[in-house]
């Protein structure tokens, strides 16, 4: 039974797209809010229950009945493990936040953007759930013209438009890249689907397959923003409307990195297994070096949605490194960290987006003690906070204490020195902005951007009454879930059993091609967490308190010598960030060859 | 030289890419984007010929007589669609950002920075 | 290899190098429609008439239309600003000599 | 960066991408010995098993019809996001259109009137053109051509319409709440031919119509109903991405001509 509702989370919104958009002039605005809101939520019950049953027994879907011939995939077909019906469902469930939330914002705006977000979240769905390499492609593209549409939705100002021509042309760049590394996969093996590709490759690792595997790569990495391809997601998300920076942030480029390992997982563990350890060394150090410059950038800005984003970089380099670690048991972890990452940042945006909301501006130093009275907006940001910092028992706690456990059982003991320093300097940095905007804490500062700060005006007029339920609600429920997931009992064994169904390439190729059940096996028994992870969290949470108000304090704007290089080196950073999006397309380019370089010569060094 | 197509298509990649970084103009740059697209094109087109292959379209020809891969050109086919509307797309935010900005250079685009 | 197909795939690279080298986006127009036909052409003789069909419909017209009705704004656009400059100079004219 | 480093940094990159691409491009298989085993099943089983002859379109709207489901949505998308994008705000249309009327008297141009002849010669273009359009549209199952082809052939003729200068017309023939609705009804209809196949119990995108003969207009079942609904959609949408170019010119010309 449930097998029939596979095709339903992206066929449900795509219909009522094209309904509401063909109606467009005769739809009232809050019957499109109540049918969106429908919708999203139908998709989400949906996917639930799809995550349920793939979790006894994965799903495989052939579309119009084109079962393989003699293990050739003549058609397409879903094929839906727990992860990615897990990700379709966290997808509609910031989908249906955002309506929930733009239910009060925009006051101006018809049933375009509905269908926009509509037709969002199923490609969102169908990018999860495909089993297809092609057709992921095609789920990507239509992610990707929904979300360029939605970027420059505020044409009436300056910034959303370069904001979205550096986002579309750099993620379509990417799309041919991938495009690219598809169709040299499809003229080795003669195959789309993933199944059938990776049985074709069996453990092949010649040169083709190993460039193959660097384009797709570096293609999904632009969406996932990983350094040098991330240059784009700042720009997008400082100027996007808050309802669509929650799903920038909270999914869409986390699913840049699922398509990574989707790909990784199903073809390329047989091709790499012998030189496991050079792809672990690059992307260990590509994580790294994406969490550090995410958390220095972030801690330097002052615009508060910017910081956001560049949070988000940050937090993708740290599940970067967990992919990395190319183990079941970290996977797991990435996937924890993915929820507890996507609810606790999509609850900082929406506060973000009340504070433009009220006071029509998102510069901390501008808002410097203005939002004393929100107390309660305030105690989201700081909850939220807290669960960006990794404070147990938030969801992010349990994702990073299984990669670093993982990390340490592969002999990669130090991971938790960059989850450290990540968490201290995005935390820090949400704290200070909480402390100054909330309680007014710190010197009063004249913003020191001037007329070069980007113009926000107001998606909505401003009101100097109360924060609506409509606003905060969504906010404090996606925190609270975050919360909620960390003590769920249970929830890292099926976090486990999830990422060993993914992680098992053999299986996966027999349940596609060979129409074989896999046994269940009962969820692991979860062992406690060594004491020393609980430590991480509470010391993390801790230095990020204290870096935020030393950065509050008067010794913060001293010359002491210690600051000189950290100074230094920010600023050049900022240098490089420069908003020109052929200096994005040269470094993009730059990361490909290195890429491509690197990674035969570290196979070939024998790693 | 039957590495000829493959150079060709990898060439198309990169010129277009060099447009896209040295781009003066935003309508410039989208038309280097429609080239670089068709370094994918080449690519596939590649791919899926057949020497001797009739084209997959069998009215009038015998079922077996060999014929190039009909899936590749599906793929290019929706690959062209595509083009076409990422261009459109994309010129329209181009076109707005002219009437706000007063230029298509992206040298003397500078609200995002740092 | 036959020496036609040689010669299109040739003369598809230089066309495309081309159009990228040529800076004045109004003569760029023309090329990509003329590359747009190459394409095609190089579709038929590599057997894939489905695929040519679509990219002259597409790649040959309706893509150089817009490319051209964009720049056709674009220059409105441009002439509406001078315009208006123009009245507020004006209008501040006025008022300093009021 | 500066123009100089940027430029540099690039060309190294390039360079180095270029070489990476034709290493790999040395393990595929010799240009001209495509080796399947995909596209050669197609081949083999395509005819008889979708009484089409053009294997391309049984493989675009069948075989692997889901993706070009997604395919005209994204085209859908687009089109919603470009008139979204070009939208007018209400303040700026006055102010707009005032000054467009006065650049147009300061240039000395008015909208200019297309000659008699320039008229009847595209008017009488635009019968052949549709019967084309249509043509291609429905015999995507047995000749090259099918719904996207077709589509946008048939959306040129409205263009036709503009070019001989006869707005009302065009504005009657391409009133942007009709193309919208169209376009949308031919996005719905393939979703529709979708959920038909799981409404008989079978899974969707199943065939649920007669094969019919091969090399019958009306043969090859839901093939040509979906190629009907994406030749709606394609027209239609195109049309719209025209309008949303023209607007401002179309406004402009009605004016002048009352």
């Amino acid at each position: 039974m449930t097998t029939q509702l596979a095709p339903l989370p992206v066929v449900i919104p795509l219909a009522a797209a094209g309904i509401l958009a063909g109606l467009n002039k005769f739809t009232p605005r809050r019957l499109a809010d109540i049918v969106s809101i429908l919708v999203s939520a139908a998709v989400l019950g949906i996917s639930l229950d799809l995550m349920n049953a793939a979790a006894r027994q994965p799903i495989l879907y052939w579309f119009g009945g084109w079962t393989p011939r003699s293990g050739v995939a003549l058609g397409i077909s879903f094929a839906i493990d727990p992860v990615g019906a897990g990700l379709a469902s966290f997808a509609s469930l910031l989908v249906l936040s955002a309506f929930v939330f733009s239910w009060r914002y925009f006051e101006s705006v018809g049933t375009l953007f509905h269908a926009l977000m509509l037709v969002f979240l199923a490609a969102m769905c169908g990018f999860s759930l495909t089993g297809d390499l092609f057709n992921l492609f095609v789920w990507f593209e239509l992610m990707s013209a929904a979300a360029y549409a939605l970027c420059g939705y505020k044409i009436e100002e300056v910034g959303p438009l370069q904001g979205a021509l550096n986002f579309a042309i750099t993620n379509t760049v990417g799309a041919f890249i991938v495009l690219t590394g598809i169709a040299v996969l499809y003229g080795h093996t003669g195959a789309l689907n993933l199944a059938q590709i990776g049985r074709a490759l069996g453990s092949d690792s010649s040169p083709i397959v190993i460039v193959a595997f660097v384009f797709i790569m570096a293609g999904f990495f632009v969406k996932a923003a990983i350094v040098p391809f991330h240059f784009w997601l700042a720009d997008a998300h400082a100027v996007a409307p808050t309802p669509v920076c929650i799903l920038f942030s909270g999914v869409m480029v986390e699913l840049g990195l699922y398509a990574v390992a989707r790909v990784y997982w199903s073809d390329m563990d047989g091709p790499f297994a012998p030189h496991r350890m050079a792809l672990t060394s690059l992307l260990l150090s590509v994580g790294t070096i994406t969490a550090a410059v995410g958390g220095m950038m972030c801690f330097a800005q002052q615009h508060i949605k910017r910081l956001l984003a560049y949070s988000t970089i940050s937090h993708m380099g740290l599940m970067l490194i967990g992919f990395a670690l190319l183990k079941p048991a970290a996977l797991a972890g990435v996937a924890l960290y993915v929820i507890g990452h996507g609810l606790v940042k999509s609850a900082l945006f929406i506060v973000a987006g009340i504070l433009l909301h009220r006071y029509a501006t998102v510069d901390e130093l501008r808002l410097h003690g203005h939002a004393r009275r929100l107390h309660v907006t305030a105690g989201v940001w700081v909850f939220a906070g807290l669960g960006l910092a990794g404070l147990p028992p938030f969801a992010t706690f349990l994702g990073e204490a299984a990669i670093e456990d993982a990390g340490e059982k592969a002999g990669q003991g130090w991971v938790w020195v960059v989850f450290l320093v990540s968490a201290v300097l995005t935390a820090g940095a949400v704290f200070r902005v909480g402390a100054r905007v909330f309680r007014g804490w710190g010197t009063r500062q004249k913003s020191a951007r001037g007329s070069k700060e980007i113009a926000d005006k107001p998606e909505t007029t401003p009101s100097r009454r109360g924060v609506p339920p409509q606003l905060f609600g969504p906010a404090a429920v996606l925190a609270a879930l975050a919360l909620a997931v960390g003590v769920t009992p249970g929830v890292r064994g099926v976090a486990q059993t999830a990422a060993t169904r993914m992680a098992d390439a053999a299986g996966y190729q027999a349940i596609v091609l060979d129409h074989a059940s896999i046994p269940v096996n009962p969820p692991p028994v979860e062992h406690v967490f060594p004491m020393s992870s609980v430590l991480r969290g509470v010391v993390a949470t801790g230095l990020a308190l204290a870096l935020a108000a030393l950065s509050l304090s008067r010794y913060w704007r001293r010359e002491y010598i210690v600051f000189k290089p950290v100074r230094g080196l920010i600023s050049g950073l900022q240098q490089v960030h420069s908003g020109h999006v052929g200096d994005y397309v040269a470094l993009l380019t730059l990361g490909v060859a290195a890429f491509g370089i690197v990674l035969p010569v570290l196979m070939k060094l024998g790693l | 030289m039957s590495l000829l197509p493959f150079a060709i298509a990898a060439w198309l990649f990169i010129i277009g890419l060099y447009g896209v970084v040295t781009s003066k103009n935003f309508v410039h740059l989208i038309m280097c984007l429609v080239i670089v697209q068709s370094s994918t094109y080449v690519l596939l087109l590649a791919i899926g010929y057949k020497v001797g292959g009739v084209a997959p379209v069998f009215a009038g020809v015998k079922v077996g007589t060999p014929a190039v891969d009909p899936v590749v050109q599906a793929l290019m086919l929706t690959d062209i669609v595509v083009e076409a509307t990422v261009a459109a797309l994309l010129l329209a935010l181009a076109v707005q950002a002219q009437k706000r900005f007063r230029t298509l250079n992206p040298d003397k685009l500078q609200e995002l920075r740092g | 290899m036959l020496i036609l197909q040689i010669a299109i795939l040739v003369m598809v690279a230089a066309a495309g190098t081309a159009v990228v080298l040529t800076r004045d986006p109004t003569s760029q127009v023309i090329g990509i429609s003329f590359f747009g036909l190459l394409l095609a052409l190089m579709f038929f003789i590599f057997q894939a008439p489905d695929v040519a069909l679509s990219q002259i419909v597409i790649g040959a017209v309706a893509l150089p239309l817009m490319f051209l009705l964009t720049l056709a704004k674009v220059r409105l656009n441009v002439d509406i600003a001078r315009i208006s400059d123009q009245q507020n100079a004006k209008r501040k004219e006025n008022e300093e000599a009021a | 960066m500066s123009r100089r480093v940027r430029s540099v940094l690039f060309v190294g990159s390039a360079l180095a991408v270029f070489f990476v691409y034709l290493w790999a491009a040395r393990g595929l298989p010799r240009f001209g010995h495509y080796q399947g085993p995909y596209g050669d099943v197609i081949n083999q089983v395509g005819v008889f098993e979708r009484h089409a002859t053009d294997l391309v379109t049984a493989v675009n709207f069948d075989y692997r019809g889901f993706d070009t489901l997604g395919e005209e949505f994204i085209l859908f998308i687009s089109v919603i996001g470009v008139t979204l994008l070009l939208r007018q705000q209400p303040e700026e249309a006055k102010d707009e259109q005032d000054n467009m009327a006065k650049n147009d008297e300061s240039l000395g141009r008015d909208a200019p009137e297309p000659s008699d002849a320039t008229k009847v010669m595209t008017l009488a273009l635009v019968g052949p053109l549709v019967a084309f359009g249509i043509y291609i549209v429905t015999h995507g199952q047995l000749s090259p051509g099918g719904g996207f082809q077709g589509g946008v052939i048939l959306a040129t003729a409205p263009l036709l319409v503009y070019l001989a200068g006869d707005y009302k017309t065009f504005q009657r023939v391409a009133s942007h709440t009709v193309v919208e609705i169209g376009e949308a009804i031919g996005a719905c209809a393939y979703v529709a031919v979708g959920l038909a196949g799981m409404a008989g119990g079978g899974l969707f995108l199943q065939n649920v119509l007669p094969l019919g003969t091969t090399g019958n207009i009306n043969s090859a079942g839901t093939i040509a109903v979906i190629s009907a609904g994406v030749g709606l959609e394609v027209a239609g949408g195109f049309v719209l991405l025209m309008h949303s170019f023209l607007e401002q010119a179309l406004s402009l010309r009605l004016r002048s001509k009352q």
